[in-house]
């Protein structure tokens, strides 16, 4: 309990959140767009996911989102090809893990601080996209969208993939020695070493999964509509990083834990249909957005403050 | 294919109007890398071509509109010889355009304007009036005198499209008092971001009629969304946006009309004016203006016009493709 | 590892001062060792050698290479030239992985544990070998750091976070890696620097077990008695180079047994007075007074004691007794929460260490990495960070006076270190303990806090800072002593308070036995409260 | 062998930037048009003033080891506040410009609040008030509501040249001279390095570290304002989107700078030079025939890849000494034993 107040207050924010819903606006719970919005989110949640992992070890990463972009553009022009979906997939997922190898490799490889990296390799990709493909959407053959299934089993495709990656990554960060040391190279890299771990290698991996992670987000992503716009995953970063440290994985690396980041991801992206549903103006947005993420740290804050240190 | 074919290496403290030289003409999207201004640049490089002027294609690569004054600043300094540009905040611009009016620079603005006294002539594809107008009388037309719609938007800063706004605004409570507009969502200029606002704008808003999509990734956006919902025919979907992008949905009936000008011929026009405007051809006061191939644009005070908006449905929508 | 392939070469002994003796099987052998660390020759050609159940002692000053020579065993560094064997195979490329694979293992004098994960995690992490794919088993990583916690005495919860430990249970901890390691080569840098005699006793019998069953051991410490106490041989590092290898136990081989002025001759290269200089000084004022104080999170309640001007207070206790979060009270880090404070008679509240150091009082903290020396920051900074208001004032800083003060500590303190620019963690163990007491001294406070303040140094220093100790009493300074050094504690303090269960349970006039301290701090009836 | 002094002075980081700069401008001086013209100069500087004012007081923050994502969104807020109390509540501009200031310095202490007396993380705190506060500047605005038409006198502060500079410049001189003396020549630039290797060990050492730290991001604040100030003086318009992007342009500046993003590193001079690499850059692009179309983007790419190579080098003679170091390890023991 003591352990994981800061999961539970981001839970409980949750919780009140969608207890309001519950009174004020039951259809959020309809099941049909319910399902639509999961599947629109589970993309996400795959990639908050694997910027938690990062960030357990110590580093970030905010080239995500340009990589997304590329990653999908990539999928979108072999998927047009002969191979399909399997082609798409394995494509996006190796593009997404080159990009990692390359962050990996200056973070890991030359000791380079990695929010510098991947902010270099952010604007070099994206802009780099925007000079190759001049925002020109790319059309998708139609047996690519939600996988050829029809579009509730593809919904629910996805989404159990989402959860699939979640509950693989959140059993084998807490039940597999290879999650525990990513802990252990995040709390404190040199005694890692001297009970020989090899924190580097392990964090060029964690970068390496990462950019795999995104490739098949993208793909993820992908299936969901006919087009591929390639302007797609700008400010991803931005919102996986906020569900990962809003669901209390320290920025100093070695603490949290998966299902916090999943309560924090499903608290921020519920705020934005909630406001709909609410029928709150636009132009309190991000007012509400920014309002609500500090209100479930500060209970955090606040309790640890009244414990002492 | 490649943007200039400037070789004018030299660094020559070179101003406006020099006779023997290829005369420089830069033009300014409202943000790079959206497709109806990739567009626009087509037409814009075919007039320089058929021209034999350098034209430098930059902008802000978000819409940005400080960022906009800095690069027209840059422009100026650099010494292009005329500017044509999309404003994407009227009062904001019209500090630098004036400035370069000042050097000697020969302004004009095309897609959305400026204050008049800060460019010589304005390349009208559609008065903002037009468009939402348009907008608004496509829907009343969709829906009927009475029903829900709501707007999805680019951002809540975009001032273009708050000019829109106002002017559907107007309109609606003109002609359509029982017409209402329940809601109006941003979506950062994202497609996926449309699609996820649109399901829920359709969720939370059973009684929809109608989606107004008034950014161009918005329209293929809220389409998808409007067709996953099975909703397809029932809400309606109106936007500005592409041909080529939308052809797909106004084909299966998802998407009823986009409304759009043809954008190449936008940037041909403004290149071709500015060109005019740079060596003499085009003077204000003029009533008319031969543009080339196009050939002859009516000039109404200072507006060079384009035409009237387009209205792309089922029925000719195959006959675009930009 | 049965490739015994050489035997030991005599041209390799070189340096060894007990060449004589007939050549047994080693677990270890270092020939001519050097390393470098930037213009900083820490090892300049050591050899060594370790035979299977003997505890090998290391000794000398601080920075005489005695860290660096053991991290080179255990692979945490790789030496610049040398050769190194390990069971009679010679061994390249030693890495911490493939050092615990060939059965060594080591407590560094840093604690190397993971501040964010649990005791047992820590434990299971050091123990475990390194296979990804394995499934972690939670319960039985539980029961096993339990097991060893309870065999090296330590109580704390395996699912207690380390960040939350103290120092010395850290240490603990450390011990209890090791324990269960199952290692042939067994190296302890300081163990019990801030250990108390029981832990202390404990972790003796730990050795002696390990000793017994074959194992070799090279043991680290500063504290002398411990030596005699445990070593059979013992090996002096001066400046990166052996002195020579003595055996200490006199039946071996007919040579005199080594006594502690020759030893500590070897070390320092002269004589060092071994006794505690005698208190001159008569107490005056009441300094510091508190009463019925605490802070009840932390455990710590209803202390009440009183210092005078000019007088050293011993402060002694188990681990855990509560010294060091008594010392954090009255240093504003965790504020009193009941209970009261006067300084000089007024009463005060005392609501952070800025506070505190406006008041005048100076906290020398027991973990010199975390808390007492900034080891990014030259130390000229460091020692200058506590009195920015009186070096600098109107905050403008004046560089000049800096280091001039530095210099002045560094000569004073016999600081190794290149110059006052060199970071605090560019220095040995000790000579960070000796910068982390200087930040202190500079600030002339009137009641100085001292928490192990000799911890890791050696004993030359230790005379010295004893002497400075001593000087500054003189000087009408107030000095609570808290030291788990017994003999220190005892020899060092006009008067002795004694800890247990986070309170003062008795008190003690200086130069009480050993025996009666240690009988009030474990609770022993007999004793006046 | 070099002289020491010498040495440590051609291996710092600011001294690369230099070379970089030097480079740079040799580069698009003799390859682009019109670059070195007191005009383009002008340019360069007017429209590097706000995030080398963001950069400037980033820099402190980052040098504790915080960060402040919110600023850019600030500047927003306080662009918009200013027009309000100018506009609608017909203040002088001289007192609008004071209030937007109050409303900097709230802001930032907010902030300062949330970081340090509820020991949150800065990331957390100034990611929720980076939404916060652009989310109140486009409520306030109803996202749509622009301010215009500010008075001359206002003006000049954005748009006019003073003693030859432009005007804004003064300012930024003075508060980059202050900003350099404060960090690097008194007691708080000092604890600042202190909080940013090991805050425990600031905390041990009597260093209010509460204050220090609250006193970086109220000052953030208060700069943030002023910028919003110079911002609005030189665009001529106040929008709730003033500012958007601008913390990650200041925080690149920074890191390019030579601070080092985990605390404890960094100079004031190295940050000014680092938003001085990137605003040339920046320029200069839009003056190469062969990048002018392109210049918005490559801008992006080149900083990224700048950012990487000046990193890389800043390491390059620690890998090498590593390189050095294991080959010649691996060699030695093979050396056979006499
Ligand atoms: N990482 C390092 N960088 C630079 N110099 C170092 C480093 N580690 C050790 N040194 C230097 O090497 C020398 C030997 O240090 P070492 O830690 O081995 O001493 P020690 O004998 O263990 O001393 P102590 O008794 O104080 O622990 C010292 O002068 C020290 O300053
Ligand atoms: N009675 C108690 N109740 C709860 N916690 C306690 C109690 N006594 C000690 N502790 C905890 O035990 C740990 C060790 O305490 P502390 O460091 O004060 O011991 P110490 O006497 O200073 O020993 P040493 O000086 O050897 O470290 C601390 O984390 C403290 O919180
Ligand atoms: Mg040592
Ligand atoms: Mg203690």
């Amino acid at each position: 309990m003591k352990r994981h107040f800061h999961e539970l207050s981001v839970a409980g924010t949750l919780v009140l959140l969608l207890l309001v819903l519950a009174v004020l606006a039951p259809g959020f719970f309809e099941p049909q767009p319910l399902l639509s919005r999961l599947a629109t989110a589970a993309p996400r949640l795959v990639v908050a996911c694997g910027v938690a992992l990062v960030i357990l070890t110590r580093q970030i990463d905010i080239s995500i989102g340009s990589l997304f972009g590329v990653c999908s553009v990539a999928a979108g022009l072999v998927a047009t090809g002969p191979t399909g979906i399997p082609g798409a997939l394995a494509t996006s997922m190796l593009v997404g893990a080159v990009g990692g190898a390359v962050n990996g490799t200056l973070v890991a490889g030359l000791g380079l601080p990695s929010i510098v990296v991947t902010l270099a390799t952010m604007v070099t990709l994206r802009e780099g996209l925007r000079l190759w493909r001049q925002g020109v959407f790319i059309n998708l053959p139609d047996a690519m969208q939600w996988f050829g299934l029809p579009m509730m089993r593809g919904q629910a495709v996805v989404c159990l993939i989402a959860v699939g990656v979640l509950v693989a990554l959140a059993l084998m960060t807490r039940h597999l020695a290879a999650g525990r040391y990513l802990y252990a190279v995040g709390s404190d890299a040199e005694a890692a070493r001297l009970a020989g771990l090899r924190p580097r290698l392990t964090t060029f991996l964690v970068f390496v999964g990462m950019g795999a992670l995104v490739g098949a987000a993208a793909v993820m992503n992908l299936v969901q509509s006919p087009q591929v716009d390639p302007s797609t995953g700008r400010g991803l970063e931005l919102e996986a990083i906020a569900a990962a440290v809003v669901g209390g994985v320290a920025v100093s690396g070695g603490r949290g834990s998966l299902w916090g980041v999943f309560a924090g991801f499903l608290l921020l992206s519920c705020i934005n249909p909630a406001l709909t549903y609410l029928g709150v103006k636009p132009y309190w947005d991000k007012a509400s957005q920014g309002a609500i993420i500090l209100l479930a740290v500060v209970a955090d804050g606040w309790r640890r403050r009244r414990g002492g240190t | 294919g490649p943007s200039n074919n400037s070789a004018s290496g030299d660094g020559a403290t070179q101003t406006a109007g020099g006779s023997g030289k290829k005369l420089m003409i830069a033009l300014m999207p409202k943000s790079k890398g959206n497709a109806y201004f990739v567009s626009c640049k087509q037409g814009a490089e075919r007039a320089a071509k058929e021209l034999g002027v350098d034209l430098v294609f930059d902008g802000p690569t978000n819409p940005d509109p400080a960022k906009q004054n800095e690069i027209i600043e840059n422009w100026i300094t650099l010494g292009v010889d005329a500017i044509a540009a999309a404003c994407e905040n009227r009062d904001g611009i019209s500090t630098a355009l004036r400035k370069a009016q000042a050097k000697g620079i020969k302004v004009i603005t095309y897609d959305s304007d400026a204050q008049p006294d800060a460019r010589s002539f304005f390349v009208n594809q559609a008065t903002p009036e037009g468009i939402g107008y348009t907008l608004m009388d496509e829907a009343g037309r969709l829906v009927g005198p009475s029903g829900e719609f709501a707007i999805i938007t680019a951002s809540l800063t975009a001032a273009n499209m708050n000019e829109w706004q106002k002017h559907i605004e107007a309109r609606r409570k003109e002609k359509f008092p029982n017409l209402k507009m329940v809601a109006l969502r941003p979506c950062d200029d994202l497609k996926d971001k449309a699609q996820a606002e649109a399901t829920t704008l359709l969720g939370a808003y059973p009684n929809l009629n109608l989606i107004m999509a008034i950014c161009s990734p918005a329209v293929p956006g809220s389409a998808e969304a409007v067709k996953q919902a099975g909703k397809a025919g029932k809400v309606k979907v109106i936007g500005l946006g592409l041909p080529s992008e939308n052809r797909r949905y106004v084909k299966d009936g998802v998407t009823d009309s986009v409304i759009l000008w043809k954008t190449e011929d936008l940037g041909y026009l403004a290149v071709h004016a500015a060109k005019g405007l740079a060596d003499g051809t085009l003077k204000p006061g003029a009533k008319s203006y031969q543009a080339g191939a196009l050939g002859q644009f009516e000039i109404v005070g200072d507006h060079l016009l384009l035409g009237k908006p387009f209205i792309f449905n089922k029925d000719n929508i195959d006959q675009f493709n930009f | 590892m049965d490739r015994r392939l050489s035997s030991g070469q005599p041209g390799r002994v070189r340096g060894l001062l007990g060449g004589a003796r007939p050549v047994i099987s080693s677990l270890l052998k270092l020939g001519s060792v050097t390393k470098s660390f930037g213009a900083v020759r820490a090892l300049r050609g050591v050899s060594f050698d370790l035979r299977p159940g003997e505890v090998h002692a290391l000794l000398g000053e601080n920075g005489a290479g005695k860290s660096t020579l053991i991290k080179v065993v255990s692979g945490a560094i790789s030496p610049d030239g040398g050769t190194l064997e390990i069971a009679g195979s010679p061994v390249r490329h030693l890495t911490p992985a493939s050092a615990h694979r060939l059965g060594i293992a080591c407590i560094y004098q840093q604690p190397a544990l993971f501040a964010d994960l649990t005791v047992a995690e820590n434990i299971a992490l050091r123990l475990e070998p390194v296979a990804p794919l394995r499934r972690v088993r939670w319960n039985p990583r539980r029961q096993r750091a339990r097991e060893l916690l309870a065999q090296v005495g330590s109580d704390v919860s395996p699912d207690a976070e380390v960040r939350a430990l103290s120092m010395p249970e850290q240490q603990l901890v450390e011990i209890a890696c090791v324990l269960g390691a199952g290692a042939r080569i067994v190296i302890m840098d300081e163990p019990t620097a801030s250990l108390t005699r029981r832990e202390q006793e404990r972790l003796f019998a730990v050795v002696k077990e390990l000793r017994g069953r074959g194992v070799g051991i090279i043991y680290i410490s500063h504290r002398l008695e411990e030596i005699f106490a445990l070593a059979d041989r013992v090996t002096v590092l001066r400046d990166g180079e052996s002195v020579g290898t003595r055996d200490l136990k006199a039946s071996a081989a007919g040579e005199s047994p080594l006594s502690e002025s020759e030893l500590i001759r070897m070390m320092v290269g002269r004589e060092v007075s071994h006794i505690y200089p005698p208190s001159e000084s008569k107490p005056g004022e009441v300094a510091l007074a508190v009463r019925d104080l605490g802070f009840r999170a932390s455990g710590v309640q209803g202390v009440g004691f009183e210092i005078r001007v000019g007088e050293v207070v011993g402060l002694a206790g188990l681990v855990g007794a509560g010294r060091t979060e008594l010392a954090r009270v009255l240093f504003g880090l965790t504020p009193a929460d009941h209970g009261e404070i006067r300084l000089a008679g007024q009463p005060v509240s005392i609501d952070s260490p800025a506070q505190a150091v406006a008041h005048g009082i100076a906290y020398v903290p027991e973990d010199r990495r975390r808390h007492g020396v900034i080891l990014d920051l030259p130390i000229a900074h460091n020692m200058t960070l506590a009195i920015h208001r009186r070096l600098f004032p109107g905050t403008w800083l004046r560089f000049g006076a800096e280091r001039r003060l530095a210099l002045d500590f560094i000569r004073d303190l016999g600081i190794k270190a290149s110059g006052p620019e060199a970071p605090g963690g560019s220095l040995s163990g000790g000579n960070q303990q000796k910068v982390s007491v200087a930040r202190w001294l500079a600030t002339h406070p009137k009641v100085l806090i001292l928490d192990e303040p000799t911890q890791g140094v050696d004993v030359g220093a230790k005379s010295e800072i004893h002497r400075i100790i001593r000087r500054l009493a003189r000087e009408g300074m107030a000095i609570l002593m808290i030291s788990s050094d017994l003999p220190e504690v005892v020899g060092m303090s006009d008067r002795l308070l004694v800890m247990r269960h986070g309170t003062v349970v008795a008190e003690m006039p200086g130069g009480s036995s050993a025996h009666d301290v240690m009988a009030a701090a474990l609770g022993q009836t007999g004793v006046t409260a | 062998m070099m002289n020491p002094a010498l040495r440590r002075i051609l291996v710092r980081h600011e001294t690369l930037l230099v070379v970089v700069l030097i480079l740079e401008v040799l580069f698009f001086a003799t390859q682009g048009r019109n670059f070195l013209t007191p005009d383009n100069l002008t340019n360069i500087i007017r429209h590097s003033v706000e995030i080398g004012l963001l950069a400037l007081v980033m820099m402190p923050i980052i040098l504790t080891g915080g960060i402040d994502l919110s600023v850019g969104s600030l500047l927003g807020l306080c662009a918009v506040t200013f027009g309000k109390l100018w506009r609608d509540a017909g203040w002088g501009w001289e007192w609008a410009a004071l209030g937007t200031v109050v409303v900097g310095f709230v802001a930032g202490g907010g902030n300062a609040l949330l970081i340090t007396a509820l020991r949150l993380p800065p990331l957390i705190v100034t990611l929720g008030t980076y939404s916060l506060f652009r989310g109140l500047a486009e409520a306030l605005t109803r996202g749509v509501d622009a301010f215009t038409g500010f008075p001359e006198g206002f003006l000049f502060l954005g748009t006019g040249q003073w003693l030859g500079l432009p005007a804004q410049a003064w300012l930024f001189g003075l508060v980059a001279v202050g900003i350099g003396l404060w960090v690097h020549n008194t007691t708080f630039g000092r604890s600042f390095r202190a909080i940013g290797f090991a805050p425990e060990g600031a905390r041990y050492a009597g260093v209010p570290v509460e204050r220090r730290l609250a006193l970086a991001y109220v000052l953030a604040g208060v700069v943030a304002a002023l910028a919003s100030i110079t911002y609005t003086a030189r665009f001529g318009t106040a929008k709730a989107d003033a500012g958007t992007g601008y913390e990650l342009a200041a925080i690149t500046a920074v890191v390019l700078g030579g601070t080092s993003i985990f605390g404890g590193v960094g100079s004031v001079g190295g940050t000014l030079l680092g938003v001085a690499a990137i605003a040339v850059l920046t320029n200069g692009l839009s003056r190469l025939p062969a990048t002018m179309s392109s210049a918005s983007e490559l801008s992006g790419v080149f900083t990224g890849v700048l950012l990487l190579l000046a990193l890389g080098a800043g390491i390059l003679p620690k890998a090498i000494a590593a390189l050095r170091d294991r080959r010649s390890s691996a060699q030695t023991p093979a050396q056979p034993v006499p």
